[in-house]
């Protein structure tokens, strides 16, 4: 889950992260206050969980509370990549003499925390690590240990940190991985980190990710949850227990397990169809969550057939060919639906389908092709 | 022989009194796997499946009593962690963590605690580890695959048991199937497994189930390439799949251009392994 | 460091650890005040830094605040073992069930912390390890994972508590911890652990250890240093950086480094004589902290003579002999000196030392000998 | 030959720019010492010793730098273990750390990450390590040890000297000289110095000095009587020390029964280990 910036810029502030003062802001009005609270230049920033903000005139430095609340006015319309701006940040300016990069986040590899700085931040991280690798600066922390203050100075040495903000960046590195580590998050990153004209560390900007698994250890951050970020239909499904994504294809799909139903997109391809959902519906699928399954599926107008593959393992096939006759029974529908059902109960499963009369294919090769074809009629 | 578990595994059932724990436990013991007792913190002293299989209070406790060499894990996510350290401090030799959900910090910690010990993990989020006609380990559905010279090792779920499925048709025998699980950081890897197949006499040829996300199939093609003598089949799920979706398994996020369907499959068939395009032409992938 | 009863609770309370309502007097006005407070019966307890309070009469059990003031007049009037009682805590008193034991420490062999629980505990738990050691369980803990719930269920279970106990059990075996931790604790023990009338856990009695060396960490816990455990020269031996026990012989040393420091009392031993002293110098011995060193030698009236024992490394011969030649201008004394110096520029030391006349030797047996013969005048 | 040190030993003085690490780097230097760089973070591209050493921020650094290969650590305890740790990560091979009152939770910590890799540690507080004629890292004075075929392994720091003098003394030489340190969780233990010895061909006999206060010497006993071919004295001290008394180190506590001089003593005498009654008569018990 990500979480906003300005969210991510309170939290490290919570461990001793200096960050500008600033507030969030809902309205022009409210901008215009915080800018005034704050006093002199301030700058406006959409708050609003993609990447590029600037360059789409997103974020904008203000000389006076009243142009902090026409940028607010302008911002707080908009949309950056698809995504509304329901929130605007209002920090103090500063006078930035250069900018770093300082982030932690998991390396699966090394199946340990990993470090990073870079004597270029306040641009993309990425572009950086793709164009001139040595210029960033990596370190593996040990996950039980926590960073150690030679670390931090082997990082601040790294990027050729004055010597003089080393103090301050030591407490900044220590203060990121107990954020990382307290909430845990997959990422905590702060770019740039700000070398202040008047020789001060500051984050200015701040992303943190947390690790969807663990939200259950942060019912706080959890309300936080931007559900901007997901089409409607996919908070629905995951009301209902269901993992779902939207893609551009006419072909749904229904399916037990996330690997299975990746090949099962993956397949309707091999044949010549396109997929017009991810969508697993995870182990003892009972009829509810089928219907509600269903119903998300055709929610989507370009939906023109719907693949069932269920693979029974702990899922019973008996119960999920119930599940969709209930559901057609509430759903009312013409799109073709092509059903494979095999492993346990499979053959009570397919008895029941049967008898409704619904199409039922043997092998995943098979219900992928008679997917296909029903979906170009 | 086969890798893993096999007629001399004693099993431990750790959430035994769960309900997916109890489900399964009687599903194992039908399978005919040697389930010695079950482990659910306060509820020593209980017997389930009518007082065939004694519950006690601990790990250390239970395997006193009853020899237990082999854990499976059936507890909620929270308490994931503790179990699988609870088991690798008891003596357990292989534990098998079918739970999902396990936070990625939490399995950090665990794998400092496992790598400084002679302890063998599989999963977490995983099917588990099925030997044919000797032992079922974790929820693969037993009457899916049949004993014989393949040995199957996979990330997913649902999608092994397809692959099983299919050999099943063409009268392929398994020698062990083995349910890694789709986390990022788990206890035992392709490699792990691979190494344990070519070193099994049981084991002719090996099948390889890998999904986006990560740079294990890519890790493991290199290790195919240089340790192992066996033919080796693959396939690998997610080519559609559109980048930096979530795609329910935490490990299935395609990260800044590795962790491509398309990078695992080229680099598998540069390693020799033939590589099949949906899960059913394993098998004529194994034959040919 | 070790901590008074009352602290050690407090602290364990602020970790979570129930302990009985209470508060600390050193008045019997306090005391009864404190009672009244607490309401109904109190048990008042000596603050004293040594065991077997109880066996002293320093524990007493009050129906009425009256009686509290009465008891705490009485006990603070007492010594324990040599020690003034000057401090009583007045308690809630409980209804006890079962008296248990939890304890942490190091295990130096191992190199771990273990922790220990017995069903036998408001006994003296070394007692019980020496007659039944199996009723004390023992489960090491990882020192940077810390402990994890199954050792807590496994001690839970290992001393057979009530399984409506085991939360709260496991409670304060996590509070027990994170105290030894975050006060670098190198014991921290609840003795007893109370399971109360209405079956709940309450740690009624209470002792922490620090590590002296990691003080400089907790500069609260140093200000709580009972200064009554300690010999008054001892105190002021610390103050000048020395390491002084007092003992019961009648031949003062003076040695640097305490390994030497031992074995200069052993081998006094060895020839018939009684070290009055272990003194300790350090590295570097300067004049003043050789006047003050010999200063505290010589406040023990046993003394019968000096023998200086130095073997220069980091230390200067030269500067040592030229400490002992200004500390004997300052200390008026007739007190035999016998002197043996031996390494970095010893011969310069010696040289000085024999312009003033004091007596030398070559090696440890020799000097050894010459303090014996001297002290037997 | 010797052990730890000797002439190929390329140290790195971490804490050179402070009082003590400078002044004991100098009679290092003076030894013949190679001493290639030191570290004081903050103070990096400064030199010492009239521009002979450099000192580098980061051990990283300056054994990239340097290639040093063996380090001794003068700072003062609160950062000792951040330095112990900087050190075994940045692949030094031999750290001898010097300090004094380094809390014990630090050690804890310091011995789960140091067992995890494949490095030294010396100490801490202790006097270091002496190969004389080759190398001298710490602060045994060089002018009482000359080189020969004794091993001497001590917990102690002055009394190591008294037992040195004494050997010298006699003409009689010293392989390498290892002060352990007396705190209670230390890197090196007398058992590890027994197996070096036992190894080193240029080492005929060992000297083994030792102290009230656990079990250390109680299986040094064990394992000289199992694994030492060559001939051990000792002497032991602190038989006049009172129970439960502090003798200046941290180690030198009698707890609960154990820890004794008399117990010591008793284990290495029924190891056929000849004690001395006094550090002087160390001498006769090698040569008898």
């Amino acid at each position: 889950m990500k979480l906003h910036e300005y969210i991510s810029k309170r939290i490290f502030a919570d461990y001793g992260i200096p960050i500008p003062e600033g507030k969030v802001a809902k309205s022009p009005h409210e901008a215009k206050q915080i800018a005034e609270e704050i006093g002199g230049q301030s700058i406006v920033k959409s708050q609003v969980l993609v990447g590029g903000r600037g360059k789409a005139g997103g974020i904008r430095l203000a000389e006076t509370p009243a142009e902090a609340q026409k940028f607010a006015q302008e911002i707080l319309g908009m949309e950056i990549k698809g995504l509304p701006v329901r929130k605007v940040l209002v920090d103090r300016a500063v006078q930035i003499q250069d900018e770093l990069y300082l982030g932690v986040t998991n390396d699966r590899a090394a199946r340990k925390p990993v470090m990073m700085a870079s004597a270029e931040g306040g641009v993309n991280i990425e572009e950086v690590a793709e164009r001139s690798p040595e210029k960033i600066i990596q370190c593996h922390i040990d996950p039980v240990m926590g960073i150690q203050n030679y670390q931090a100075r082997d990082l601040a040495a790294g990027i050729d940190l004055s010597r003089e903000l080393w103090r301050s960046f030591g407490k900044i590195t220590h203060g990121l991985w107990e954020a990382y580590v307290e909430n845990d998050a997959t990422l905590a990153e702060i770019n740039p980190l700000v070398v202040t004209a008047d020789q001060k560390l500051l984050a200015v900007d701040g992303k943190m990710v947390i690790d969807d698994n663990a939200l259950f250890r942060h019912p706080d951050l959890e309300e936080l949850r931007d559900l901007d970020l997901e089409a409607d239909s996919e908070i629905e499904a995951r009301k209902h227990g269901l993992s779902y994504i939207k893609l551009d294809g006419d072909i749904g799909c229904m399916v037990n397990g996330a690997g299975l139903a990746m090949t099962t997109m993956d397949i309707i391809k091999l044949f010549g169809g396109e997929p017009a959902n991810f969508l697993d519906i995870g182990g003892g699928a009972s009829a509810e969550k089928v219907t509600a399954a269903l119903n998300i599926i055709l929610t989507d107008q370009n939906v023109k057939a719907v693949l069932f593959n269920i693979f029974g393992g702990i899922t019973r096939c008996d119960l999920v060919a119930q599940g969709i006759l209930d559901a057609l029974q509430e759903v009312d529908t013409d799109v073709p639906m092509i059903v494979r059902l095999v492993g346990t109960n499979a053959r009570e499963g397919r008895e029941l389908l049967k008898k409704a009369e619904m199409k039922t294919a043997d092998t995943l090769a098979e219900a992928a092709k008679m997917a296909v074809a029903a979906a170009k009629g | 022989m086969s890798i893993l578990v096999d007629k001399d595994t004693r099993l431990l059932v750790q959430g035994i009194t769960g309900h997916e724990g109890l489900f399964h436990t009687e599903k194992m013991v039908s399978y005919g796997t040697n389930v010695v007792s079950g482990v659910t913190p306060g509820k020593g002293g209980e017997w389930v499946l009518n007082g065939k299989i004694p519950v006690f209070d601990s790990v250390k406790i239970a395997r006193k009593a009853t020899g237990a060499n082999t854990s499976v894990i059936f507890v909620p996510a929270r308490f994931a962690e503790d179990a699988i350290l609870e088991a690798a401090d008891a003596g357990i030799e292989t534990i098998v963590c079918i739970t999902e959900g396990v936070p990625v910090q939490d399995m950090m910690r665990v794998r400092y605690y496992l790598d400084q010990r002679n302890v063998r993990l599989v999963g977490p989020n995983c099917p588990g580890v099925l030997t044919p006609g000797e032992a079922k380990v974790g929820i693969i559905p037993g009457h899916i695959a049949e004993a014989g010279h393949i040995g199957v090792v996979s990330r997913s779920g649902t999608l092994t048991y397809e692959v099983l499925y299919a050999l099943m048709n063409q009268n392929i025998g398994v020698s062990t199937c083995v349910g890694i699980g789709g986390d990022p950081i788990n206890g035992t890897n392709f490699i792990d497994t691979l190494r344990m197949f070519e070193e099994d006499p049981q084991t002719n040829k090996i099948v390889l189930i890998g999904e986006i996300g990560g740079t294990d199939e890519e890790e493991a093609a290199k290790y195919i390439s240089t340790h192992i003598t066996k033919p080796v089949a693959a396939f690998v799920a997610g080519r559609t799949a559109p980048p930096g979706k979530r795609m329910g398994h935490a490990g299935a996020i395609v990260q800044g251009g590795t962790g491509l369907a398309e990078d695992k499959i080229k680099a598998l068939k540069n390693a020799h392994v033939r590589v099949a395009q949906h899960p059913e032409e394993i098998p004529s992938r194994l034959t040919i």
